[in-house]
């Protein structure tokens, strides 16, 4: 198993995407250890202690070369605000990586299902993935055309399809009516996003018998393990987000 | 080198810095951030008789300079403890103490009972303060008869160093400290987790499942500085100092208050070597403050002339 | 507009949001800042029979998200009162309370009576909670047949609206807010401060001058939440919810617990124009969630599915 | 009276004086109100809660044309700390003008005696002096040289002598030691900083009964008289530091 570490990164880069999400680019001085799609970093949003706890946030991107790691976050309350103000030349102080990541199985093609924020750990899984020879196939689901961005990353590694529960842009409503759920043939399906989304995703796979994963929210305090907060409940007994997941297979869920 | 060592009871600590219950599991979780053997001991999380799931999530709510956790005394019971779990601890230089919980007397007794047998294990923490759960815990610890009864119950049957974790939902320390040492606990540790609540105005629900939960954190530091005080001040036994711990200075507060050692709990999560820099702060200040043992800080602390004259008399 | 009032026993205030004993003067300290006109009621610094210097300095002390004060009472007494404060509280269009305290159960009776001749002074609300006084306050609010004695002898005097002002500090809230309301009280107010310490690890001494004080804001919120909803349950009478107030959020939150009306303490230092900024909070909150008066909120809290098989049975 | 305000200050300048001192200049986007010597500001360091309670300042300059103040701080903890790291363009919240300042008597020629940073009100005390035409002289202590900063300001008011306890600059020792106290002639003196040396000051001032007033620190919750928490006790009962002081004439302190 890897080590987990605790270290100060510098703040190469902040860019605002939209008025929700922003993109942090940390740098390390040393290389960085393996990180695997789907895992996360425990941040600490700030010195003063407020907000008291670090925050839990999934690996967008990572650059070995470069010894970079991207984040991809939305602003929701006092602590991701923090980290929004965050400048080139800051450091931020970071506990990774963490948590059991996405798995890579058998197959070719792979639909990779998100929605909001749920998108940030597919680019790593999708890079992943097609290194490995495999296929993916990006569903993104945002809320209007104003929060989505640009999506070349992912346009470069797979089909992107979209939906906007306005309509502003893509498809008109949830990712769990798109269409290319029923047309397109996968082997499997990763999934990140509002609990009823990926419940939906769940059933949908579930019917036609493929293999799938999602990633899970759950409050966290500690992210290694110790404190037991963040309890999910499955088939072989509780188990803990953090290091039993985030990631979990949905027929391990009692869902 | 200035001399770190203390006791408890029977036990000799190798310093006065360890880790709360249920906020440093075994020990291992930490072992990638710091050096386990540099503590003067661990409580472990709970161990009941059973294995038990704890409560639904969630089970964690952050508030100002605090959280609140309903966990509820998850773990895989006694026996699992014994086989799985005590034969790992070896591998560390330090002092095992283990948490021991259950809903019924008979459930406490038989837990410590089979702790008893392990020689790896000096003592235990007899946890009569878990708001969390709804028969046992805080239920035991909030009535002073029943927390007599459990406490003589196990003194029976456990012959190592007995430590008692009082509850700070009560209206009075004192009285639960000298319950404690009069059913013959050889230490106190306090404080447990404050029943607490949060609620998320937008949803109109409680964010706990449980609803209430046990508040930690710096927030209740103020209030443990508190109760470390007053029970320093009734009994006669140790007493161990527990509540929002993150620093020396905050350390070395417990201690002038009458603690013989600390616990830091929340602390680690956020910090994962926490208490290795709180150690290291407090070797830095008994320098500083040309202090040869860190026993000298042990309730060494100047009273303001008179002050009896204005507060309420609570011990 | 949506509907703000509220009612505590026979009293109406015009809207939930007031402000907190000893937080606020007598209104005229803020009348820089804010309009004290459209507070729902002022709840006065404490009066006591006779004129009281209150504590030695240092009386504060900073804790995390929170402070400790042991100012303890000090008041120009009820003479003073009526005779220099009573006459300007005219000018304000609010309701003013008054926070009536003593050392003895006489001087509580005493106090309660000149009060209950103030026509401009529609309630008063009761401090047996007081935790930095040596004789009364704490000491009453902590043993269930002082309260009630005190509580009698004061309902018997005081034909107004008479609220009781709870200490946080014992066991079971659900049982003083019983006794409180066996004993006569129109409503209940709570919570008062947390007993608690501060200390000066480089200088080795205690920080106020009266070794412990009481803790307030947002630190305490989560307790004075929980305490809320358990008295909110127990009890007929309206409770009033205190502790950690600061956003309208927060005061939505105590609202939600069953809180009839809520007042502001601590965050008035902070930002001495929060408690409207409170209220126009509020008044956003209802019309976003559509709802027509205030008083929808009270205990309109969605109880996730069988969390009583969780949690300690606590009323 | 002058009515008390809360203003969120635009920051113009942060000067660092020394490791421990540096001066804040703040503009209004109004004119200012009446700011008299000894009175102060407090400043609501932090809105993410951490420091919770505001910071008790004095009030070190006043340009009443450019609408700016500036104030002296020194470094001593978290607090302070935040404020020492504040940019220009970055706000800050004051509620001011607070407190009784110091008084204008009869008389020519006064002592102004701080220590540390103390000297913070000297300043405009000082002009305030030398405008109502008295002679003002300033005496001030520091633990040593790195301590000192540029006084050249005061210097421009009066005679400036130093004290420093190691005797790096000026004269060795502490300011009551200092032979001005013996030899100079004074209508009457001001003091601020430690409490040992403000009590000194008064025990001459004193013995050769002339005027002597003093500002007293103390623990401020709310620094306008609501809760009563900086209780000075004084011949006349108990006052208040942050309304009826901080201000005190030391004929009234029960010293
Ligand atoms: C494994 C994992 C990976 C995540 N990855 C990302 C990501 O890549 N990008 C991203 O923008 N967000 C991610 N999140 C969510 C992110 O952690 C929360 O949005 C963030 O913690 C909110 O903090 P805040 O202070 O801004 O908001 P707050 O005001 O504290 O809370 C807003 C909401 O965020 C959630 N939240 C707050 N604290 C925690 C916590 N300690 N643990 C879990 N949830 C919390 C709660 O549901 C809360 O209602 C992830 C969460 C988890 C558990
Ligand atoms: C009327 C008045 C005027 C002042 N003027 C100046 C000035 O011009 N320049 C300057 O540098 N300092 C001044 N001070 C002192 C300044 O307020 C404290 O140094 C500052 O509040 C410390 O905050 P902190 O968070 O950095 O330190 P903390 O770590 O909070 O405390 C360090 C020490 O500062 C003192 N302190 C902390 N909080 C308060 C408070 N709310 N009220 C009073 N004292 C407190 C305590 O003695 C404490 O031990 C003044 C104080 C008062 C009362
Ligand atoms: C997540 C969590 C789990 C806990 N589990 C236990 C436990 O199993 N047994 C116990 O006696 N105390 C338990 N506690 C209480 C702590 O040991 C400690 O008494 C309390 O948190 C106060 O200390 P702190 O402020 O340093 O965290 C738990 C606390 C937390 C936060
Ligand atoms: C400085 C100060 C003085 C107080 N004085 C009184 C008082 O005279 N009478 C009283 O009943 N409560 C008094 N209280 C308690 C408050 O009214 C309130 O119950 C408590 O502070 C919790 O609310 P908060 O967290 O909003 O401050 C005082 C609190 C503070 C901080
Ligand atoms: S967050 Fe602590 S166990 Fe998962
Ligand atoms: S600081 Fe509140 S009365 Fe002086």
């Amino acid at each position: 198993m890897v080590k987990k570490k605790i270290e100060d990164f510098l703040v190469t880069g902040n860019h605002r995407l939209n008025t929700e999400y922003f993109v942090l680019t940390l740098r390390s001085e040393h290389s960085l250890p393996a990180i695997f799609p789907g895992q996360f970093a425990e941040l600490r949003v700030d010195h003063a202690g407020n907000p008291f706890l670090r925050r839990p946030i999934s690996f967008f991107d990572v650059d070995r070369e470069q010894h970079e790691i991207r984040l991809l976050i939305q602003e929701v309350g006092a602590g991701t605000q923090q980290l929004s103000m965050l400048d080139p030349g800051d450091t931020l102080n970071m506990i990774y990586p963490l948590g059991h990541p996405f798995t890579m199985v058998e197959g070719k093609d792979f639909l990779l299902a998100a929605g909001g924020v749920g998108i940030a750990p597919m680019l790593l899984l999708g890079r992943t993935l097609k290194q490995a020879g495999k296929r993916p196939v990006f569903l993104f689901g945002f809320r209007s055309e104003e929060q989505v961005f640009d999506l070349s990353a992912f346009e470069a590694l797979g089909e992107v399809y979209i939906t906007t529960e306005d309509g502003s842009m893509g498809k008109k409503g949830m990712i769990t009516g798109h269409p290319i759920l029923e047309t397109g043939i996968f082997d499997g399906c990763y999934s990140c996003g509002p609990e009823p989304m990926m419940k939906a995703i769940a059933k949908i796979a579930d019917g036609k018998d493929i293999f799938c994963e999602v990633s899970l929210e759950n409050m966290m305090a500690c992210g290694i393990g110790a404190c037991l907060c963040c309890a999910q409940p499955t088939l072989h007994g509780m188990k803990m987000a953090c290091v039993d997941g985030p990631v979990f297979n949905t027929k391990e869920l009692l869902w | 080198m200035v001399d770190l060592q203390v006791n408890i009871g029977a036990l000799s600590l190798k310093n006065p810095v360890t880790t709360a219950s249920g906020c440093f599991g075994y020990g291992s979780e930490y072992s990638d951030f710091m050096d386990i053997s540099r503590l003067g001991a661990v409580f472990t999380k709970a161990v009941t008789k059973e294995n038990r799931e704890g409560n639904p999530s969630p089970r964690m709510a952050e508030t100002p300079s605090g959280m609140l956790n309903s966990v509820g005394l998850q773990n895989k019971g006694v026996e699992y403890f014994i086989s799985h779990i005590y034969p790992s601890l070896h591998q560390y230089d330090t002092v095992f103490i283990a948490n021991v919980s259950g809903s019924t007397l008979d459930e406490y007794v038989e837990v410590a009972e089979r702790i008893n047998d392990l020689e790896g294990i000096p003592a235990i923490e007899l946890n009569i303060s878990c708001p969390n759960v709804k028969k046992g815990g805080m239920v035991f610890g909030t009535n002073g008869e029943s927390a007599a009864e459990v406490i003589r119950a196990v003194r029976k049957v456990y012959r190592k160093t007995l430590i008692v974790k009082l509850s700070p939902n009560v209206t009075s320390i004192p009285a639960f400290a000298k319950t404690a040492e009069d059913a013959g606990a050889d230490a106190v540790s306090l404080i447990n987790t404050i029943l607490a609540m949060a609620i998320d105005a937008e949803k109109r629900k409680p964010v706990l499942a449980t609803v209430t939960g046990g508040l930690s954190g710096p927030a209740v530091k103020p209030v443990a500085l508190r109760m470390v005080w007053e029970a320093y001040h009734s009994v006669n036994i140790p007493v161990i100092g527990i509540g929002g711990i993150r620093s020396a200075s905050d350390a070395i507060e417990f201690m002038l208050a009458g603690a013989t050692a600390i616990q830091i709990g929340t602390a680690n999560f956020v910090e994962p070597a926490v208490s290795v820099q709180v150690l290291e702060g407090i070797m830095a200040y008994l320098e500083r403050h040309g202090f040869s043992s860190v026993r000298e800080l042990i309730g060494n602390l100047e009273m303001p002339e008179g002050f009896e004259r204005f507060r309420p008399k609570t011990f």
